[in-house]
């Protein structure tokens, strides 16, 4: 059922799981259970929501503990489960939608802030560059990091590799940017990518 | 002093008449090599050039191939009777029969609807066959020749006849005609539509008779059962055409078209050269094949008809033997019982 | 059709145009696929009418034509996947009579939209759903089927086939008449035949004495195919016929033969070679000489090069649309009068009975009406299909002057595109109608 | 042959030495890659991740600037970004969101281009002709090939390969002379964009993968994804850094690209090639 | 006709819910032809049938129409009552208004209008209806039964005890089936060779059982009551007369290392060999793809050892005609193959789990050979790879079946049982071993089977992980088996020695052709279709043909006997009586309208129509015609559709009645 692209956030109003299963063009009642997605998943230890137990949670239309859970910010969209899913539910599909509305919810785990905050910066990086611009993106990403969570510790991650990078010549101060950047910013506003507009404190 | 009307005054007379409502017929060019009476769409149909014998005969304006008597539908286990389906039926009595007018036909054709006349009207009156006559009117056109199969000087007519015309033109050679009204429906028709002048038209002598009909009504009256039928129609494939195509044949089958539940009885054409004309429900059939069929065309023709009403029953327009695939038809059997 | 107004509801009241829908289907699959709809409460249209029939095999082409009679708006055949035939090979038969079908219907301009075949098997309850739905909906926007029959005005603006320049003719007696004589006088002087079918001075003749043979004559009109003669009880009573034929009149020797009419050995076949004999089929006709004679008489030319060859009537009338075809058919058979000489002189018809004297039930409409000229020349054509050698003689007798070959023509192609089979040419090849193959075309089937 | 040729951010970023490789490798094999003008990034997990529409307006940019340039053939060497371009052309095959696409990224889309990974490449250039030009057989290179999550998945957008056993770059190795072994994290996810963000996953999976390369005896590992290749050989210091005390032994495990391997069989040097500006350099 | 009773039925609301059925009565009161019309809550009840009969009775009645559910349903039932009440069967029809109108439509007015026009047809059609009479067949008094395993043999043991000859064909050497290969069986695991061989013998020794074996059905002609089944008897090359069973051949043949069928690869067997020592019948077969005599003409030995003088090396395939009266189908089945080629594009493999790339990954009867005490390893549980005894052993449930994305949506009903059998076998062999199990759901549904499941997990320690393996894969001689555990919600990881895959049954090899030769349907997957599901499980379509055991769908030993003896019920049934009644609705040809061109003669599937002459009682020639056979004549009315002149017509589908149905449709 080719969900129109218009609303890619969710309306009010509308059962999430009907919702959730149609954005992700996928029909969640299907899922009996068999738990091949959780077997098969690289990062399931790490999850506190196993695959299967997120998608049990929307077939009980519980939104709201998936929105919040970590389990959506640690999958690394890596396919597994949808490819091998007996009943093809797009597991992963639904990962994307659920990250999309925590987002917008702001329901985001705050444990995995670093993920969606790397993530956001990632998006205002393109939207400003038209191309991903490295430098700036850990810069920004590191500062909205230790804004937000405290961790100073981030500052100096990964310090070391900065020279060695330096040396191999894989850094650029000056990186290339998109000659018409106009087009990229338009694309991004009709999608509407509201999550981009900075955090409102 | 003669009345003359020019074609274009013809056409004209023909135009008027449509637009009046009348249906009007007279032979037409319907593929090369083909022409047949049929309702005149517009007056350039009509073929006039040439001498022209049309295939069919003119017995369809007053005889159609099809013709609706009744509708009934079957509720319950009663009947009830219904106004037809086609619209030109004559099935309400009430309703006014449209006019028809023929114009251009052929002698041997109009002689032939005073004989139809007879038979629709000697034991039984039949009102549908009468109201279609009185509505028409024929106004026939002398042959100023013939074709190989005409032989109406054979069966006592000849290419002025004016037999069963109300009105007769005559060619003037100049592309005119001139006009011999012979009934008040001829004259009514051409009534201040023709001039007056002196040139007379006159008409082609007709063919040399070809067979005497007495030799052939004696001969068929006594060789009932003589190998001449078996032997000559052995070359006869049993199709109608004949029949159709002849101005004086008359027989007709009684048929119900449409689900057994009720639709319309109709009256069609039928032919003695079918197998199912004297098929019996037992599976006998009397005339059985050819030879038996063919005969009894012939006797119905110059012997049965002319013993009732004392007229040989054809006209001698040639149709049958013109149209028979395989060239049979009465000219080639009474020909050949004449000379045989 | 009768607007029964004391018999309302027949379909639902007329809120918006309701099409009228016959199926034709299996007992054994469709039907049971029908039932599963329903145990399953597949919801679909109430528009079509179920007739229960033993097999697709057992569904005959005149029932389609008797569908449209009575006013249904579009027809379904419907019955067993190929292989699956609860008797082995109903689909089979019906899928290769519906390939020749439809195209003598739209030969005759039906709107093929209207008529839909597929396969549904005893589980596909869904697929009966989907497909009744599809129909309903397709048809709803086709519209009622007004335009069958081209009643109505549509007839007055048919427009005629081109026919092209009159071709020269003149009437010529070709040489091989007196060895014709020659050789026919021998044959009845010493006994070898009992009876000589030849062409005589007016038409066909039949001769039982040697004395007769004076009365043969061999000219470029002996236009008539006599083997219509050989079915005939009289003649066959005479005994051993020797009957004269043209190349394309031996054709229907083989196919009479195939068809257990004839025994080839106690005929003795005299083939006269020919240049044509005036008919619109002679300006294509290649074959010169016939192949299967007992004995060959005359010589013929190779076939002369057309300087302007004659419009091709047949891809004249398949480019017309399909409204237009029909149109064309109407005024064409409004001439028609039932005389039946297209079935007379066809070698082919030789039926002790024929369908249209039937009456019980009354397959043919009688009635020369338009409903009864169509019903009759569909069924003529359709028997022919695959078996007509395309003597001509149909075109040739019909008094209405009826392009009646055109639709021979549209069969003849239909199974030499669809069976490679060409009817009259190959004594052994096993006969279009009453066989099948596995690979039939069924790019129509649903 | 030429074929439009769709860098993306990685490749003009932190893994310029795979453009370098695969400029040198190809352009031996006569393959002249044509970038696409003014292309603009695919957005990657961010956009997928966070905007399902922009996940497809972006590559369908690109998409769209590609045909503009006449490119009937269109090679992405990032398998993530390949895959994104194969997502967009399976949207608009049933062009349900074609007409709003085309309208979001102001060009018109048709989709008929092919997009190509790296390993369809060499397939195209042809097995045999690789195996005729190579000069010097890599005898000594036993790889371990490994395709990462997204050149063969999801199966429905790409359908290369058998995305449980692929077999597709073991052809293009043994090609070049190496031999390859049989283990079990061809397609093991090594983490992806969580390099940053998510360091304990990519050093537990790198670790994985990396472990089980060396226990089923390969000398190497040949990726045909910058971000593999980021995770396995940048960050191989930092896995064994976490997990080298448990193996009593450091893994030094060189990563190369398909197209680094294919280079140095066809005779051209490391430099050229921008192997030296790898991490690991030697076993 | 013109006294004709309708009956409405509102089958309790299953029609009167959507179809005014008073309306309905009321207008059909005044159809041409109708005397009656009635309605009434449940015209299939005893209370109807008798409104039926006593209507007929009271009324005169000559024609009846039942305008209720599908003539597949109750036809059969109303005309019995008709006949009861003196009216002739034949000239009851019956109107479609449940399945194909009150059930499908929900609009009123509509449905209501449309149940009168199907009413409307059924009265054409009984206005046209003529008194027909059943024909009289005679039947052949043995019945065929293919495929020999436990549901063919109980089968056939259960005809012949009745008295009537068996015919058997059987497709491998020897008759047994899947059965014969089995270790032990649930729920009681007696051995399943201890339960079986004695049956086989019972069939091996019955005098009227005729068994062919290594034998394959080539074509099925004839009709119910009178099949012509011709059999392939593939070529032995070994005299069965001649040879005792000594065994001397198969000890000597050089030729040992072929991959044994019946050990499914996981044992040896000799070019010529018998599949298992309780074969039945015992007597070997040579494998001409691999006898070196057969190939190159080298070797030879086992004919020069053979005191019989057996061997004959120059035996070819012979093919025999048998005639039977009804025929059983107990194909069984085959398992899913779980490797990457599928036979049918609509099914994919396994290429996660690595069968047949790692050799311990094996299947379910595999595992049962190894178990086995006849099997290949000789009672010693061994693993095919090294020979070591598996300490950790890994099963997994649901492989293929309940798979939508592997084209096998269906449960395969069994595996559960036999899964949780095996995990005690293999207890029961090492004792040290520990069982693993991936699951899904546990169908243990029958008596004494869920207890059998808890004691496998609650005595012998099967360790159940309710949830499907995602990978599996081979490190050092060891096999890693991801899985998860839905009910902890935690990725489960083991080193296992040895999984076993209780993959999906699927139909035998060669049924869809089979069942093609025989008319008889299948569905999508190629199990056989029953009549109906409920009412006829063992019964066809096609009359004079059953069908029992896995072939229809998938079952256990248990419920494959029971349906084996249902269907050999149904056969005495059938061969009860020396005459066969058939439906008199077949064709016939009006002799004297006939044109005698055959084309019905070359269209008839049944060749029911010869060539045949009409002569006056003197015996005079009058003309040639087509006559129809009506024991052959199935009455599928595909010649009638052929004559040109409507000479041949169908009873009981008469032109006249078509043409009745269609008209009232104006």
């Amino acid at each position: 059922m080719e969900q129109s692209l218009e609303d890619n956030v969710l309306p009010q109003g509308t059962p999430d799981s009907f919702l959730l299963g149609a954005l992700a063009h996928t029909h969640l009642q299907d899922c009996y259970q068999c738990g091949k997605c959780t077997a098969g998943c690289p990062v399931a230890v790490r999850m506190d929501l196993a695959p299967n137990q997120l998608i049990r949670l929307l077939q009980l239309d519980d939104s709201e503990t998936a929105l919040r859970s970590s389990t959506i910010w640690e999958c690394v969209s890596c396919q597994t489960c949808s490819a091998r899913c007996p009943k093809s539910v797009d597991c992963a599909g639904v990962m994307d939608v659920l990250r999309e509305a925590s987002l917008a919810q702001h329901k985001a785990a705050k444990p995995q802030h670093a993920v969606v905050a790397f993530q956001k910066a990632f998006l205002d990086n393109i939207r400003r560059n038209g191309r991903l611009a490295e430098l700036e993106l850990i810069g920004l990403y590191k500062a909205d990091v230790v804004w937000n969570t405290g961790r100073i510790g981030v500052l100096f991650k990964d310090a070391g590799l900065a020279p060695q990078l330096n040396k191999r010549k894989k850094l650029h101060l000056l990186p290339e940017k998109a000659k018409d950047r106009g087009v990229v910013e338009r694309i991004f506003a009709r999608c509407s990518a509201r999550c981009s507009e900075p955090e409102k404190k | 002093m003669s009345e003359i009307i020019s074609q274009s005054g013809l056409r004209q007379l023909v135009a008027d008449r449509i637009a009046a409502g009348t249906i009007v017929s007279g032979p037409t060019q319907v593929k090369p090599k083909l022409v047949l009476y049929a309702v005149l769409g517009s007056p350039d149909d009509l073929l006039l050039e040439g001498f022209v014998r049309p295939d069919n005969s003119i017995k369809e304006c007053v005889f159609p191939k099809q013709e609706e008597l009744y509708g009934y539908r079957i509720q319950g286990n009663n009947i009830e009777l219904t106004d037809g389906l086609t619209n030109d039926d004559l099935t309400n009595d009430d309703a006014p029969v449209p006019k028809q007018l023929v114009v251009a036909a052929r002698p041997c054709d109009a002689a032939a609807l005073p004989i139809l006349d007879h038979i629709f009207n000697w034991d039984f009156k039949d009102e549908f066959y009468n109201r279609r006559r009185a509505a028409t009117t024929v106004v026939t056109l002398a042959c100023d020749s013939h074709g190989e199969n005409c032989f109406c000087t054979s069966v006592g007519l000849h290419p002025a006849a004016e037999r069963g015309s109300d009105a007769m033109l005559f060619e003037l050679g100049d592309g005119s005609y001139e006009v011999r009204c012979i009934t008040d429906k001829g004259r009514a028709l051409f009534d201040g539509k023709t001039e007056e002048s002196d040139k007379v038209g006159r008409a082609d002598a007709g063919p040399e008779k070809k067979f005497d009909p007495e030799t052939v009504r004696a001969f068929v009256d006594q060789h009932f059962e003589d190998p001449f039928w078996s032997q000559h129609a052995l070359t006869c494939v049993g199709c109608g055409v004949c029949a159709f195509t002849c101005p004086t044949c008359h027989c007709f089958d009684i048929v119900d078209a449409g689900p057994s539940a009720g639709n319309a009885r109709y009256r069609t054409w039928d032919s003695c050269q079918f197998p199912m004309f004297t098929a019996h429900a037992s599976g006998h059939n009397p005339r059985a094949g050819q030879p038996s069929r063919q005969r009894q065309r012939i006797l119905h023709k110059f012997s049965i008809y002319p013993n009732k009403f004392g007229e040989i029953l054809c006209t001698g327009c040639g149709n049958c033997t013109r149209n028979c695939p395989e060239g049979i038809g009465v000219l080639t059997v009474a020909t050949e019982i004449d000379h045989g | 059709m009768s607007d029964d107004s004391t018999r309302d509801g027949t379909m639902t009241e007329n809120k918006g145009f309701e099409p009228k829908i016959v199926a034709y289907v299996c007992n054994w699959c469709t039907y049971l696929g029908a039932d599963l709809a329903g145990t399953t409460r597949l919801e679909y249209p109430p528009n079509v009418r179920i007739i229960r029939l033993p097999c697709t095999g057992r569904i005959d082409f005149n029932l389609i034509v008797k569908g449209f009679e009575i006013g249904a708006d579009a027809v379904l055949v419907s019955g067993c996947h190929p292989g699956d035939c609860h008797y082995t090979a109903g689909n089979y038969h019906a899928r290769r009579r519906w390939i020749l079908f439809r195209e003598l219907l739209d030969t005759l301009g039906f709107d093929l939209r209207r008529i839909h075949f597929t396969w549904i098997s005893a589980a596909e309850g869904k697929k009966w759903q989907q497909v009744i739905t599809e129909m309903t909906e397709q048809t709803r926007q086709l519209g009622p089927y007004t335009d069958l029959y081209a009643n109505g005005s549509a007839q007055d603006s048919a427009n005629d086939l081109p026919s092209g320049p009159p071709t020269p003719f003149e009437f010529k007696t070709l040489p091989a008449e007196g060895a014709l004589r020659e050789s026919c006088r021998k044959l009845l002087a010493d006994g070898t035949v009992k009876v000589v079918i030849g062409y005589g001075q007016r038409g066909p003749a039949i001769l039982t004495r040697a004395e007769d043979a004076g009365r043969l004559v061999w000219n470029n009109r002996c236009v008539s195919n006599l083997t219509t003669y050989l079915k005939r009880k009289e003649i066959k009573a005479l005994g051993k016929p020797a009957v004269v034929v043209k190349p394309c009149d031996e054709k229907s020797l083989v196919v009479l033969e195939k068809e257990s009419q004839l025994d080839r050995k106690n005929i003795h076949v005299i083939g006269m070679a020919c240049e044509g004999v005036g008919e619109p089929k002679c300006t294509f006709c290649t074959a010169r000489t016939p192949r299967f004679a007992d004995e060959t008489l005359g010589e013929a030319a190779g076939p002369a090069s057309l300087a302007d060859p004659p419009p091709n009537r047949f891809a004249a009338l398949m480019a017309m649309a399909p409204a237009e075809r029909m149109a064309f058919w109407a005024k064409q058979f409004d001439r028609c009068v039932k005389c039946y000489a297209c079935r007379q002189v066809c070698p082919m018809c030789y039926c002790e009975r024929c369908i249209a004297d039937k009456n019980r039930p009354i397959a043919i409409d009688p009635a020369p009406s338009a409903k009864g000229n169509f019903a009759w020349q569909i069924a003529r054509a359709f028997h022919l299909a695959a078996r007509c050698v395309g003597c001509g003689e149909c075109s040739r007798a019909c008094p209405a002057g009826i392009d009646l070959a055109l639709l021979n023509i549209a069969l003849h192609k239909a199974a030499q595109v669809n069976f490679g089979y060409d009817a009259g040419v190959d004594p052994a090849a096993e006969p279009v109608v009453g066989s099948y193959a596995l690979q039939d075309k069924e790019d129509f089937i649903g | 042959m030429n074929i439009g040729y769709y860098p993306g951010c990685a490749l003009h970023g932190s893994s310029n030495d795979y453009e370098q490789s695969l400029r040198a490798c190809l352009g031996l094999l006569d393959v002249q890659l044509q970038e696409i003008k003014d292309w603009i990034c695919c957005g990657a997990t961010a956009a997928h991740s966070l905007n399902h529409k922009l996940s497809l307006a972006l590559p369908a940019r690109n998409l769209a600037l590609a045909e503009r340039d006449g490119h009937k053939q269109l090679f992405a060497p990032c398998p993530l970004c390949s895959m994104q371009l194969l997502k967009v052309q399976k949207a608009i095959a049933g062009n349900g969101a074609r007409g709003e696409l085309a309208q979001i990224v102001e060009a018109d889309l048709r989709g008929d281009s092919q997009v190509l990974n790296l390993i369809q490449v060499f397939q195209n250039i042809g097995l045999d002709r690789l195996k005729a030009a190579v000069k010097i057989p890599q005898k000594e290179i036993t790889a371990a090939c490994y395709y990462g999550c997204l050149l063969t998945r999801p199966p429905d957008v790409t359908h290369f390969d058998d995305f449980e056993q692929p077999t597709s770059m073991e052809a293009v190795v043994a090609a070049t002379g190496a031999k390859t072994v049989d283990w079990n994290y061809k397609t093991e996810c090594c983490g992806a964009g969580m390099t940053m963000a998510n360091e304990d996953t990519v050093l537990d999976l790198a670790h994985k993968i990396l472990s089980n390369a060396a226990a089923h005896g390969a000398n190497c590992i040949v990726v045909a994804c910058p971000m593999c290749h980021v995770n396995l050989d940048m960050k191989q210091e930092a896995v064994n850094r976490r997990y080298g005390k448990k193996h009593g032994k450091k893994l030094g495990m060189v990563v190369y690209y398909l197209s680094d391997l294919v280079g140095l069989a066809l005779g051209i040097s490391a430099e050229q090639l921008g192997i030296d500006r790898h991490f690991v350099t030697k076993a | 006709m013109s006294k004709i009773g309708v009956f409405t039925c509102w089958c309790g609301e299953n029609i009167a819910r959507t179809v005014d059925v008073d309306e309905v009565a009321k207008r059909v009161a005044g159809f041409p032809g109708v005397v009656c019309s009635l309605n009434y809550k449940y015209m299939c009840s005893d209370p109807g049938q008798a409104m039926v009969r006593e209507k007929i009775a009271s009324e005169k009645l000559d024609g009846i129409v039942v305008a209720s559910c599908s003539p597949h349903m109750h036809l059969k039932t109303f005309r019995k009552a008709a006949q009861t009440a003196g009216l002739n069967p034949y000239l009851v029809e019956m109107a479609n208004i449940r399945e194909q109108c009150s059930w499908v439509h929900h609009d009123k007015p509509s449905a209501t209008a449309k149940a009168i026009d199907i009413i409307r047809l059924s009265v054409a059609k009984v206005r046209n209806d003529v008194p027909l009479r059943p024909i009289q067949v005679p039947v052949t008094r043995r019945a065929l039964v293919i495929g020999g395993g436990v549901a063919g043999i109980q089968a056939a043991l259960d005809i012949a005890d009745a008295g009537h000859e068996v015919v058997m064909v059987e497709r491998e050497p020897s008759i047994g089936g899947k059965m014969a290969g089995l270790s032990e069986t649930f729920p009681t695991l007696d051995c399943s060779q201890c339960i079986l061989t004695p049956r086989m013998v019972e069939v091996g020794q019955h005098p009227r059982i005729k068994l062919y074996s290594y034998s394959e059905v080539e074509a099925v002609d004839g009709f119910v009551g009178n099949f012509k089944i011709k059999i392939r008897q593939k070529a032995r090359y070994v005299d069965v007369s001649k040879c005792t069973g000594c065994g001397d051949c198969w000890s000597v043949c050089p030729l040992k290392k072929n991959p044994s069928e019946f050990d499914y690869g996981m044992g040896m067997r000799p070019a010529i060999y018998i599949p298992f020592p309780q074969a039945v019948p015992a007597r070997p077969v040579i494998d001409k793809k691999v006898c070196a005599k057969l190939i190159r003409n080298g070797c030879g030995l086992c004919e020069k050892k053979c005191k019989a003088g057996a061997i004959d090396f120059k035996d070819e395939d012979r093919v025999v005609e048998e005639s039977v009266g009804c025929i059983v189908v107990a194909t069984g089945y085959k398992l899913y193959n779980i490797a990457k080629e599928q036979p049918k594009a609509s099914l994919a493999g396994y290429g996660e789990y690595g069968y047949g790339k790692y050799k311990d990954v094996i299947d379910s009867l595999q595992f049962e050979r190894l178990i086995s005490a006849s099997g290949p390893t000789g009672g010693v549980f061994k693993r095919p790879s090294d020979g070591a005894i598996p300490k950790n052993v890994v099963f997994i449930s649901c492989v293929g079946s309940r798979d939508n994305a592997k084209g096998m949506p269906y449960c395969s009903k069994i595996c559960c049982m036999y899964t949780a059998k095996h995990t005690m076998l293999y207890k029961h062999k090492v004792h040290d071993g520990q069982a693993h199990v991936f699951y899904m759901d546990i169908r243990a549904g029958g008596k004494g089977y869920d207890e059998f499941v808890r004691r496998a997990i609650e005595q012998d320690g099967a360790r159940y992980y309710r949830g499907r393996v995602s990978k599996i894969t081979q490190e050092n001689g060891k096999l890693i088996v991801r899985g998860a555990d839905t009910l902890a919600g935690t990725p489960v990881e083991i080193e296992a020695d040895l999984v076993v895959l209780a993959s999906a049954m699927r139909p035998a090899d060669g049924v869809e052709e089979l069942a093609q030769k025989l008319n008889i349907g299948y569905d999508e997957f190629g199990f056989l279709m029953e009549s109906h599901p409920k009412l006829r499980p063992v019964e066809t379509n096609t009359g004079g043909v059953f069908i029992a055991g896995a072939c229809q769908a998938p079952k256990d030993i248990p419920e494959a006997v029971a349906q084996a003896s249902a269907a050999a019920s149904k056969v005495q049934v059938m061969l009860a009586a020396d005459e066969l009644t058939r439906e008199p609705e077949i064709a016939a040809i009006n002799e004297q309208t006939c044109a005698a061109c055959y084309t019905c003669l070359h269209t008839c599937p049944y060749h029911a129509i010869e060539r045949a002459e009409v002569r006056t009682g003197r015996g005079v020639f009058i003309k040639n015609t087509a006559r129809v056979n009506a024991g052959l004549c199935m009455g599928c009315g595909t010649c009638v559709s052929v004559c040109p002149s409507k000479s041949a017509d169908l009873q009981g589908f008469s032109e006249q009645q078509i043409y009745a149905m269609v008209e009232s449709l104006v």
